[in-house]
């Protein structure tokens, strides 16, 4: 019986280790899913996207970079879900440079789940420098920052990309910001060239945007993991974030056992002493 | 395509190599943790000469006219003296740009404190004291403060006050470990995720 | 004697004037904050030279001992990454074009790495917490019964922990409606009091201690009373 | 009739006011503007959106839009003008349905300043704790002595060196993510210092991997000095004060390893940390070392206490120089910090009586006026 105890108080690291991997890993794998409520801002922003007619065109905006990638890149893929599985355009752009893979990346994933093809259902423009200069640049003509695409093939030669000129044509803009860039798309898109926006922030910088929500300046707002989740939920398709949703509540479960089994085995062995 | 296919596996392999170091150091480990260290410190370097070198230093010193071209001489000039230190002869000269970054710190070290922490953390705690929590928190602030108290002996009220001090400040510990650890899982998450669903494929 | 005098000197001399030029916005004082932390900026640029030759140095001595696996791999990594990043700096006219080989490194090498080595921490927390979280003293005890509401105020699952609390609650003491009590999420309650209130209390009371500790350090470093740095 | 007709001419105005001025406190080129629209125009059916500001070097000449404001706002900052030239401004009110247009208002002149009356309580509380410290150092370089209280995480030190070296393993030690110019690096560099010479007098190897290249050769220089006091140059190893990258979780990766292979006896944890901080205290109490840790970083404090034996929190960190190399004026530097202390204290214990009398008597003004005015103090604007 002594030995159990201090069993208990000493389990070996790897052994938590591995409950945590697989608590984690296991509603994954078997799908599970708990129930989300969805915001009203999440709603908005669905609409405005499940409401495009097919053929539409989507500019997308990837102003993060990896340290901000658990809570954007679940919104960026469920967005283009969303656009691919109605058959709307989609135009990737981004101000971060060391963001711009992660845009990659996704676009190669939800491309493939839908056949969709490079250049006539989507393309990828790639960062430039001076965001306040381009934001306000496309408002005149896209052309002149971006003659060609991230590979250097110029846009005329995609099929849908003859007729995009500039903001006029993009029905919806979603800028995914982890910065000061989302104030910037609001500012010179939204306020000068009357685009209609839609923001995807982190949960930190959430609250800076709410205003834009309130004064109809912005179409929509998903913050954080959990506005992802709402998105996820909203499509019925489940992504990262709502299959990742599950495994924060066992997890924290897991650790207080943890925490409550230690403590038994402490006091039982001190009892002892 | 076959590219980013490539890269999945490659990508795969080293998120296993790491998780790996989870069970005990291993061959696997060792070599995505020197990849890693090699690959990310190449990476520094040309990150900061193109971030930092390229615009700050060589386009502004082509770019601008006048004296402000010549100013930029002086951090330049700084800079190669730090490289001073490979001949161990000339090696004390790179004390000048040490002291100068030094200088720096110290400066920002006093207003930058008292701007930042010192004002505005003792002006939110000016309050008056009709609620509990506000009581609480006065009495939180004061006992904190008077644990870090060095030059007097803890002893009667003072004991208390300290006692009550690191008391407050463990139970905020133990609330913002608590806090941070849905921050973590979502690491996690995302890893595990990039697992079953870009490489093995099997959750959508 | 200029070798210990004079950086002392213009630690002194930097240090004062970022001080004194705090007060004043008149040219060309105003940025002088902005433009030492750029110079800062520039003078590190430079010392990334001595950075990789401390590291190419030390596998370098390390390889002519005997051969190893690691340190050339390491040294193989480097150099690498500098060429490719020369190389599709000079071909694409920024090393991060998307499409350039040492975004590819980027792509699939330096985030994946990154974000494992960071996923970690989510097993680090777990294990740390079994181990420290006991309840050998007082303190502790605080520390580890703050850890464990908080925790449970953050997720759903604390709230169908409450909801069964409730029903015990309501069944011992039938004169307690369950509904009314079931629908207080007493967890998430607590956890944002402990946040706002004893958390913020003792956070202030570190920053102002720290705050006067880094003063008095800075000046002290101003003054030449601190000088490890600088050697004879 | 004629009353009519400057109530007509009035009713264009749809503005109550509209402001100019030179921006205070600043280094020059900027012009600040405020307005307040008057409340008839203010109307749920047609909601104002923005305000769009418009600037012009001539009265009569062409109005350029120059940015606008959400309709919450009533401030703007024209940021990048000339200094002592003239400019006019107009701000459109933008509805739903139409446009209101202010009145031309300039000319308007920007210019620099050579005090920054924003700062003035920053000013006057630098100048007092310049002049507390002085004091201090000063009493102190005369002679006075002082006591100063056990800090347990100091004492461990030398405690954890030498049972690093019966154990015959190295000591790590690192200095975290912090640049020189973080103050609490130069702290760790003092304590560095100290666990250096301790290392050499025992003659056991210390590992210093770096992050940052000039904090790396700041480390070389301390090191080599404490070994040359402790008279043991002979065992000075360039080699073990490394660069490793700076790359956060990359220089994660590589103590990691270090720690598994070199399996140091102590580790110390000293500088700016962030979330690799657990990273690092869990892998190094795996291999089971002695851990003092000491940071500022608040956030990583509780990651330190739970994985780490000793942890040295925020402004212990600061003491420790003082509290290793007892000179007189460290010391008295140290008394400087805890007069200061009495005095928050005092303020903050004062403040609060004040607050709470001043809403008990609602009648005394004066103990109102008191209240704001110390907060007032102890405000950034």
């Amino acid at each position: 019986m002594k030995n159990l105890w201090s069993k208990l108080a000493t389990i070996d690291r790897r052994i938590i280790y591995l409950l945590v991997f697989i608590v984690v890993a296991l509603p994954m794998i078997f799908r599970m899913i708990m129930p989300i409520r969805v915001s009203r801002e999440v709603q908005m922003a669905f609409s405005e996207i499940d409401n495009l007619k097919p053929g539409s065109i989507v500019m997308i905006s990837i102003d993060y970079d990896a340290a901000s990638e658990p809570e954007l890149q679940p919104m960026l893929i469920a967005i283009l879900r969303h656009c691919f599985s109605k058959n709307i355009k989609v135009i990737l752009l981004g101000h971060w440079a060391l963001g711009l893979p992660l845009g990659e990346m996704a676009l190669n994933q939800v491309a493939k789940e839908y056949n969709k093809k490079y250049g006539e259902d989507y393309v990828n423009l790639g960062y430039r420098p001076g965001y306040t200069a381009l934001m306000v640049g496309i408002g005149k003509e896209i052309r002149d920052f971006f003659p060609t695409d991230y590979r250097g093939i110029p846009i005329d030669s995609f099929p849908f990309m003859r007729k995009v000129r500039n903001y006029q044509q993009i029905d919806v803009l979603v800028g995914l910001e982890a910065g000061a860039t989302g104030d910037a798309w609001v500012q010179f898109a939204g306020a000068r060239f009357n685009q209609k926006i839609i923001l995807g922030t982190t949960g930190v910088i959430a609250p800076d945007m709410f205003p834009y929500l309130q004064a109809k300046q912005i179409a929509g707002l998903i913050s954080g993991l959990q506005g992802a989740a709402e998105y996820e939920t909203l499509l019925k398709k489940a992504g990262s974030a709502i299959l990742g949703m599950p495994a924060q509540s066992f997890v924290h479960l897991l650790i207080i056992i943890f925490i409550i089994i230690g403590n038994i085995g402490y006091f039982i062995l001190r009892k002892r002493r | 395509m076959i590219l980013n296919i490539i890269g999945t596996w490659l990508a795969a392999t080293l998120t296993l190599a790491i998780f790996s170091f989870l069970y005990k150091d291993n061959p696997f480990y060792k070599l995505a943790e020197h990849i890693y260290v090699g690959v990310s410190a190449g990476f520094w370097v040309i990150y900061v000469w193109a971030f930092d070198i390229k615009p700050m230093l060589i386009d502004r010193f082509l770019t601008t006219t006048g004296i402000e071209k010549w100013i930029l001489l002086i951090p330049a000039i700084l800079g190669v003296l730090m490289l001073t230190r490979w001949f161990p002869k000339t090696a004390w000269i790179s004390r000048i740009p040490l002291s100068f970054t030094i200088g720096i710190g110290a400066g920002l070290g006093v207003t930058a404190s008292i701007q930042g922490f010192l004002i505005p953390q003792i002006g939110a705690t000016l309050l008056p004291l009709t609620t509990i929590n506000n009581i609480l928190l006065v009495i939180g602030v004061i006992s904190t403060i008077i644990y870090f108290y060095f030059s007097k002996e803890f002893k009667g009220t003072w004991k208390f006050f300290s006692r009550l001090g690191i008391i407050f400040i463990m139970i905020a510990f133990g609330a913002s470990f608590g806090y941070t650890v849905m921050a973590r899982i979502s690491l996690l998450i995302g890893r595990i995720y990039f697992l079953l669903h870009n490489f093995l494929n099997i959750i959508p | 004697m200029i070798r210990t005098q004079l950086p002392l000197i213009i630690t002194f001399f930097t240090g004062m004037l970022l001080i004194v030029t705090f007060f004043i916005p008149h040219k060309p004082f105003g940025d002088l904050e902005q433009r030492f932390l750029i110079w800062y900026s520039i003078i590190s640029g430079f010392t990334v030279l001595l950075g990789l030759d401390s590291l190419v140095k030390y596998h370098l001595t390390k390889l002519k001992k005997e051969f190893n696996i690691h340190s050339f791999i390491l040294l193989f990594s480097l150099f690498l990454t500098l060429i490719l990043g020369f190389y599709s700096w000079f071909k694409f006219k920024t090393p991060f074009a998307l499409n350039s080989p040492f975004m590819y490194l980027y792509t699939y090498v330096i985030i994946p790495l990154q974000a494992t080595m960071f996923a970690l921490l989510a097993f680090f927390i777990a294990s740390a917490a079994y181990r420290a979280f006991r309840a050998r003293t007082f303190e502790a005890t605080l520390l580890l019964i703050a850890a464990t509401i908080v925790m449970l105020g953050r997720v759903p699952i604390g709230s169908y922990i409450w909801k069964g609390i409730a029903s015990f609650i309501s069944t011992i003491f039938p004169k307690i409606p369950y509904e009314e009590l079931a629908k207080k999420e007493i967890f998430a309650l607590i956890s944002d009091w402990i946040m706002n209130i004893p958390q913020n209390a003792a956070k202030r009371g570190i920053f102002i201690g720290t705050a006067l500790g880094g003063i008095a350090m800075s000046i002290r470093i101003i003054l030449g009373i601190e000088r490890t740095y600088i050697t004879k | 009739m004629y009353f009519f007709f400057l109530f007509s001419l009035l009713q264009f105005n749809y503005f109550e006011y509209v402001k100019s001025y030179d921006t205070p406190s600043d280094e020059g080129g900027s012009i600040s503007l405020e307005w307040q629209i008057k409340e008839e125009f203010i109307s749920e059916e047609n909601p104002i959106k923005f305000f769009e500001i418009y600037r012009s070097e001539k009265k009569e000449g062409i109005f350029e839009n120059v940015g606008f404001v959400l309709s919450q706002y009533n401030y703007y900052e024209d940021k990048g003008l000339k200094d002592n030239k003239d400019y006019y401004y107009q701000i459109w009110a933008i509805r739903e349905k139409d446009t209101l247009k202010s009145e031309i208002i300039g000319p308007v002149i920007s210019r620099a300043q050579w005090f920054n009356k924003n700062r003035f309580n920053v000013l006057v509380i630098t100048i007092i704790l310049f002049i507390v410290f002085l004091y201090y150092i000063e009493k102190a370089r005369k002679g006075e002595r002082l006591f100063i209280r056990k800090i347990s995480g100091l004492d461990a030190i030398d405690d954890a060196v030498g049972r690093a070296t019966e154990m015959g393993r190295p000591i790590l030690f690192s200095f975290g993510l912090g640049f020189i110019t973080d103050v609490v690096t130069i702290a760790a560099l003092s304590i560095l210092s100290k666990i250096a010479k301790k290392a050499a007098e025992y003659g056991t190897r210390l590992i210093i991997p770096n992050y940052d290249p000039i904090v790396m050769t700041a480390a070389q220089e301390t090191v080599k000095e404490a070994y040359l006091e402790a008279g043991r140059p002979d065992l000075y190893r360039e080699g073990d004060i490394t660069y490793l990258t700076s790359d956060q979780f990359g220089y994660a990766a590589g103590c990691d390893g270090i720690i598994m292979r070199e399996k140091p006896g102590a580790i110390f944890w000293q500088g700016y940390f962030f979330a690799e901080s657990l990273i690092l205290a869990e892998t190094g109490h795996a291999v089971g070392a002695i851990q003092i840790a000491g940071t500022t970083a608040i956030t990583q404090l509780p990651f330190f206490i739970a994985a780490c034996d000793y942890t040295l929190i925020g402004e212990e960190m600061f003491a420790a120089s003082c509290y290793l190399k007892p000179e007189p004026q460290m010391l008295g530097s140290l008394k400087g910090e805890d007069f200061l202390k009495a005095i928050i204290l005092v303020i903050l214990i004062i403040s609060a009586i004040i607050a709470t009398l001043s809403i008990v008597f609602k009648n005394f003004y004066f103990l109102n006026n008191l209240y704001e005015l110390i907060k007032n103090i102890f405000t950034i604007k």
